[in-house]
């Protein structure tokens, strides 16, 4: 039995940035970008007596004459190719809806997923009435954005064999804004653990799978027991996570991998206080700027 | 049951003058000075968004949830814009006597539909059709002008859910004694039988949200009183603004590349 | 012969080995237990274990369930679906009212995009249904009647007479001798009970 | 109450973890996530505190004020208990959402006083049959990530150890009357002796073992939990069954041994860190703004 | 605080004159044999009287009684749940209300439903929740009301007596019978199934085990579905507790295997045997 006590402290991020001073491409809503008209408008902007405004906090982003600002926390804005990892909330007719964090639920078709017994599988009413066989309201998939609705709800689609429904492991929910977008969002990490990082900041820790034996279309899944020492290394990661999004680090497999490595000497159940996150954090944060050096 | 300190207290007020002859109210300040204004963004892990707020002894606690599919009936859905959904509440420990309900009644209604008519100003609800943003505050502790500090813990907390807002809307309460504008009412001035006025303003543009007066008041004083306002708004939003900024400023420190 | 066992739920009654669970019994680490208060049956059916169930002479109390055969009134109906109130499960009255849907799709088997629910169903029709699904959170159940053997089977004219089946598609009155559209079922006798 | 989705693999996944001593976050079954508590947050009341466990935070205010004691214990006050589960905590308490759940809550604390000891209730009482104090309890629950019953028993504990409640004069006027006089001097105060106010345990039996400080997703995986409420002599003053499923009577007996381990060990971090708070004296108030 | 305008209430403030009456001299003492003439220290409940069946408009009743405890039980359903928002696809629903009857107790109550009904409302529902086959019910609701015309003490553990009886009869597909019964803990003895005097009486001052205990139980399967305790007990004396109200519950087990039998054949023959 522990039980750990503490009155509360103000607690500080960890910064080993350099650029500590004013940022001017910080923004709160209200502020005006440019009141140059060559520029155009994006997420987080609007224009009011021909100036650009910031209409969120963030910072400014500027790709070609495009400018938007990124807040630092919100909901997952989808786009087209994105990874997202969701759970099934509703079984409708011909569909499931997916909470996925982002405004509105998303969705996912029954002509988008691939049903058992192949490909070219004609939908038929049965199949509709046995949704519930393949997806149940609660159960958590991965899944790509496929396309987004007019009002702005996404849909998704699991047609390739790395999507799915997920079996055992945690998920861990972050800020969507912490996830690098990367090449691919599906890792193997050395230290023992898969990770699918979905770009709507739900993370999904599961043991790397032995040998490939996707079958039945990826609803089977496996509920044999798990390792210990699997069941350490994806416990010592999640609250990796967890610490990595305390103290609003960019969550990508090198980061998580540095930072596994830096919680090493202290138990796992101890990350998550207040003062291992800070060392562990600053730990992460180091090695990252030496590699980038 | 009878709050025996309550009624001292109201006793030792009645006595007292507003404004002395040196020019100072009963807390010591000035008629145009605010009261002191602590806050802190992101309070909470679960919510989209939060924000803590004191203002003197004034202290509340918003939240915002969303935004995101419509809750309950599907009927409220409106097909080009989000709704906005707030609610106001009050701690039943919150002021020197005890409250029976903390929500519900008469005056909490008002006030969350006065907090959502604020919002609805601000908030660009056009950019999320058929969704819906719960905003939630709490005051845990009451000294006067629960509107305003409920408006402005509010503006932090949609800001910290990253949720356009055309600007930020900042909110004070004014009252008007012996000739003189008060900014920032608290409960004594409240309850002092001074006519009070509370603006809730989108400074930079000077647009109002929303303006509520249920006091006697002469036609000529209200310009001067409205003028008090707009500036004890705009005072506030400059609090405002370096608290944001501040936390920008260490939130995106890490993630900065 | 020795009076019939009586039995309370969570009785034992056998092992699986000795016979196979029947109605109103559960199975529980190997053997077979009561779920009701009533009368131990066994039935010997060729030379497979007996069934064993419980039975009270008071129907237990039936739910509609999936692909059973269902009456029931229609209450109310519009372009995409017609809803009703289902009164009887196989021959058993429910004693409360349950709702259930037929959705356009689910009227008939062929050319389902041509249905129009007018002129299948009219408010106060007794019709023949099967149970296709539970529904879900927001629907009813979920009724079919895609079958020769379900549909109308009980309906009246604006007259207020009993109409008489003349196709599969219409009915007529036997007083203005007007006809009407309806989702006509050729019943089956032994549904005749209404 | 604000309750989480989980699949059957992820329950499963839990299952596993606390069947072999390491559960999700890397805690063993018997261990707290980590606790922060302070008192003294809200100044419009007698005592006050605030506990966050994990990101369960609660706030609790006490508030003295003066009544008529109950006809069967005139020389005996009481205590009140009432739970907020506000919308903050979760858009489900919207409205009349979290009535339920805050009289369930309010109602099992009402047994877990229900004793002689666990608050002196004749202090309470001013002048027999005619004033007494009563002591409101109003917990305020501001997010909820599992483990309610045990926040809130630690944050009553410590708001009741923070309580200063007046003291007052009683002096007979001419007519025969009394009259109640408040102290002014703010340090002119009675304290309550917190030492017998119990703390909850809510021991979650999920599979074959039970957990501590279960977490939302921990919670989902269990069938039924036992809470228990335990002083720190080790009396237990409550005990309750929740959920939907049953126990059996052995799982029962190492449930509550296991509970008036861990209530007993709860107390003694609890009053040290109570106690150095008070120490501090003055020290700048954190409240929310850490 | 709602307020029932339909009925003629009495004077604001009334009070029961049993506070006036010379207190009777120890009404519950500690030693010696009880006041019924039951042991002390035994598993000593009270003769049931048990009868299902009574009122013809449910599903299924039962009526109840225990020394002067005496409650009633009607179960209707399952039918069409009415809040559609939170229904469970796979699952039936169980709703319980329990009620007193305002002329129940020795001092009056009030007919509005108060925070302690409730309290037991939910206590019943926990008790008799895992004893029902609720996935046979898909989308329906059943409903437990329980009525208690006399309470003469442990009425909780009575009432899920009796709640169960009354779903039996209803004909509600259960996995096992519920059992109730409960002790009251006096330092170091107790009395089992206490009377209202009992549960309420002060015991001996001296002594901090004052502790009651209601214990709903399965009998067949072994399990305790419901558990509840206030006062102060050891951890020891809890513990025996329990098993002595799970003694208690076998010995109301007979009679009320008996009662729910009779109710069976009262209701109708046995069926041919074919």
């Amino acid at each position: 039995m522990a039980a750990d006590m503490r009155l509360p402290n103000i607690r500080k991020l960890v910064s080993l940035s350099l650029s500590a001073g004013d940022r001017r491409d910080l923004v709160v809503p209200g502020d005006v970008i440019t009141s140059d008209s060559g520029f155009m408008r994006g997420h987080g902007t609007y224009v009011d007596e021909e100036k650009l405004t910031a209409s969120v906090a963030g910072e400014v982003q500027r790709v070609d004459k495009l400018i938007c600002v990124r807040p630092l926390k919100t909901r997952f804005n989808g786009e087209v190719g994105d990874v997202v990892v969701g759970r099934i909330t509703e079984v409708q007719q011909k569909r499931w809806k997916v909470e996925t964090n982002s405004r509105l639920d998303s969705i996912l078709l029954l002509s988008s997923v691939n049903l058992p017994g192949g490909e070219l599988r004609r939908r038929s009413a049965e199949d509709e009435l046995t949704m519930r066989e393949y997806l149940l309201e609660g159960d958590l998939i991965s899944a790509e954005v496929q396309s987004v609705f007019s009002d702005g709800a996404l849909s998704l689609h699991t047609r390739s064999l790395k999507y799915g429904k997920l079996g055992q492991g945690v998920l861990v929910q972050i800020s969507p804004s912490l996830i690098k977008r990367q090449k691919t969002h599906f890792h193997n990490l050395p230290c023992g653990a898969s990770i699918i990082l979905g770009n709507n900041g739900f993370v999904w820790l599961y043991p790397t799978p032995g040998q490939q034996d996707e079958e039945a279309g990826g609803f089977y899944t496996s509920l044999e027991p798990i390792s210990l020492s699997d069941r350490e290394v994806i416990s010592r990661l999640r609250n990796c996570l967890l610490a990595l999004s305390a103290h609003k680090v960019l969550v990508f497999d090198t980061s998580v991998l540095y930072c596994y490595e830096s919680s090493l000497q202290h138990q796992v159940k101890d990350i998550l206080k207040p003062e291992v996150m800070e060392e562990i954090v600053m730990l992460t944060q180091q090695k990252l700027i030496e590699q980038e050096g | 049951m009878s709050s025996f300190r309550c009624f001292v207290l109201c006793g030792n007020m009645a006595g007292l003058e507003l404004l002395s002859d040196q020019g100072y109210r009963l807390d010591g300040r000035k008629a145009s000075e605010l009261r002191k204004v602590q806050a802190r963004m992101g309070v909470f892990a679960q919510a989209d968004g939060s924000a803590y707020l004191e203002q003197g002894n004034t202290k509340a606690l918003a939240v915002v949830y969303g935004p995101h599919e419509m809750r309950g009936s599907r009927s409220r859905t409106l097909h080009d814009r989000a709704v906005i959904n707030c609610q106001y509440s009050m701690a039943t420990f919150s002021m020197s006597e005890r409250k029976r309900r903390p929500h519900g009644d008469r005056k909490s209604t008002e006030m969350s539909l006065h907090l959502k008519q604020t919002f609805e100003a601000a908030v660009m609800t056009q950019l999320y059709p058929r969704s819906q943003i719960d905003i939630y505050v709490k005051i845990l502790q009451s000294d006067g002008g629960n509107y305003s500090v409920c408006v402005n813990a509010a503006t932090l907390a949609v800001i910290d859910a990253g949720i356009p807002m055309l600007d930020y809307v900042c909110a004070s309460t004014v009252g008007f004694v012996d000739e003189t504008p008060l900014a920032d009412l608290c409960y004594a001035e409240e309850s002092g039988g001074v006519s009070s006025l509370a603006l809730a303003l989108l400074p930079r543009g000077g647009q109002i949200a929303l303006l509520q007066m249920d006091a006697r008041l002469h036609q000529d004083n209200l310009e001067a009183l409205m003028d008090a306002a707009m500036t004890a708004c705009k005072g506030v939003s400059k609090v405002l603004d370096q608290v944001v900024r501040q936390h920008l400023q260490e939130a995106s420190l890490a993630t900065g590349d | 012969m020795s009076p019939m066992k009586l039995c309370v739920p969570g009785d034992k009654l056998c092992s699986v080995e000795d016979c196979t669970p029947g109605t109103g019994v559960y199975l529980r680490h190997g053997y077979i237990y009561s779920s009701l208060a009533g009368y131990v049956l066994k039935k010997n059916e060729g030379e497979e274990l007996p069934v064993i169930s419980v039975v009270r002479e008071t129907e237990t109390q039936l739910l509609p369930d999936v692909g059973a055969i269902v009456t029931c009134k229609v209450t109310s109906i519009n372009p995409r679906f017609a809803k009703v109130h289902i009164l009887y499960v196989g021959s058993t009255p429910l004693k409360d009212r349950f709702r259930g849907t037929i959705r356009k799709e689910d009227v008939r088997a062929t050319e389902k995009d041509k249905v129009e629910m007018y002129k299948c169903f009219r408010p106060g029709d007794i019709v023949l249904a099967k149970v296709i699904s539970l529904g879900d959170v927001q629907s009813n159940y979920l009724l079919t009647t895609a079958e020769n053997e379900l549909g109308v089977v009980v309906a009246h004219s604006e007259a207020g007479a009993q109409m008489v089946p003349n196709s599969w598609c219409e009915m007529q009155c036997p007083l203005t001798h007007g006809k009407e559209f309806r989702k006509v079922a050729r019943v089956q006798p032994e549904y005749l009970h209404a | 109450m604000a309750t989480v989705q989980v699949s059957e693999a992820e329950k499963v996944y839990i299952l596993h973890g606390i069947r072999d001593d390491l559960r999700v976050d890397g805690r063993g079954c018997e261990d707290y996530r980590h606790m922060e508590i302070e008192t003294d947050v809200v100044s419009n009341t007698d005592g006050s505190a605030k506990v966050s466990l994990g990101h369960t935070a609660v706030l609790v205010g006490i508030k003295a004020e003066i009544g008529k004691p109950r006809p069967m214990a005139p020389n005996e006050g009481y205590l009140e208990f009432f739970v907020d589960c506000s919308a903050n905590a979760t858009p489900e308490f919207e409205g009349r959402g979290g009535e339920e759940l805050g009289k369930e809550l309010s109602n099992t604390l009402y047994k877990v006083f229900n004793n002689k000891h666990s608050v002196d209730l004749k202090k309470l009482c001013i002048s027999k049959g005619e004033h007494c104090w009563v002591l409101y309890v109003d917990v305020l629950l501001l997010q909820c990530d599992g483990n309610l019953y045990d926040a809130m028993s630690v944050a009553i504990k410590a708001a009741l150890f923070s309580t200063k409640i007046p003291k007052v004069h009683i002096s007979n006027d001419e007519e025969g009357g009394k009259e109640i006089e408040l102290s002014d001097d703010p340090f002119d105060c009675m304290r309550l002796d917190v030492e017998n106010v119990p703390c909850i345990v809510t021991l979650c039996k999920v599979g074959h073992r039970h957990v501590v400080d279960a977490t939302l997703q921990e919670k989902a995986c269990s069938v039924a939990s036992l809470i228990i409420s335990v002083t720190h002599k080790g009396t237990v003053t409550c005990v309750r069954k929740m959920g939907g499923g049953s126990l059996d009577p052995e799982s029962i007996f190492e449930m509550t041994e296991t509970g008036k381990r861990v209530g007993k060990a709860l107390h003694v971090p609890l009053m040290k860190l109570l106690q150095q708070e008070e120490s501090l004296g003055t020290r700048q108030k954190v409240g929310f703004l850490g | 605080m709602p307020v029932d305008t339909r009925r003629v209430r009495g004077p604001e403030v009334s009070q029961s004159p049993l506070l006036f009456a010379c207190k009777p001299a120890a009404v519950f003492s500690s030693h010696g044999p009880r006041a019924d003439g039951r042991q002390r220290d035994q598993v000593d409940v009270r003769p049931v009287f048990v009868r299902c069946g009574l009122v013809s408009q449910a599903k299924g009743s039962a009526y109840m009684e225990a020394g002067d405890t005496k409650l009633m039980c009607c179960v209707y359903g399952p039918r069409e749940t009415e809040r559609k928002d939170d229904t469970d696809m796979k699952c039936g629903r169980l709703t319980t209300d329990m009620r007193f009857a305002p002329f129940s107790c020795p001092e009056r109550g009030s007919w509005i439903q108060g925070s302690q009904d409730k309290d037991f409302s939910l206590m019943l529902h926990e008790s008799l929740q895992p004893a029902l086959c609720l996935h046979k019910y898909p989308r329906s609701q059943i409903e437990v009301n329980v009525m208690v015309l006399e309470n003469s003490g442990s009425v909780l553990a009575h009432a899920v007596t009796c709640a169960s009886l009354a779903l039996a009869d209803a004909g509600i597909e259960m996995y096992d019978l519920v059992l109730g019964c409960a002790i009251r803990q006096d330092g170091a003895s107790y009395v089992v199934d206490p009377t209202y005097a009992e549960e309420n009486g002060n015991g001996s001052d001296s002594s901090d085990n004052q502790g009651r205990l209601t214990l709903a139980f399965l009998p067949s399967l072994n399990q305790v579905s419901g558990l509840q305790s206030d006062g102060e007990m050891t951890e020891e004396s809890l513990s025996a507790g329990v098993r002595t109200c799970i003694e208690g519950c076998y010995k109301i087990y007979p009679v009320i295997q008996q009662a729910l039998a009779k109710a069976v054949r009262r209701a109708a023959p046995p069926p041919s045997e074919s």
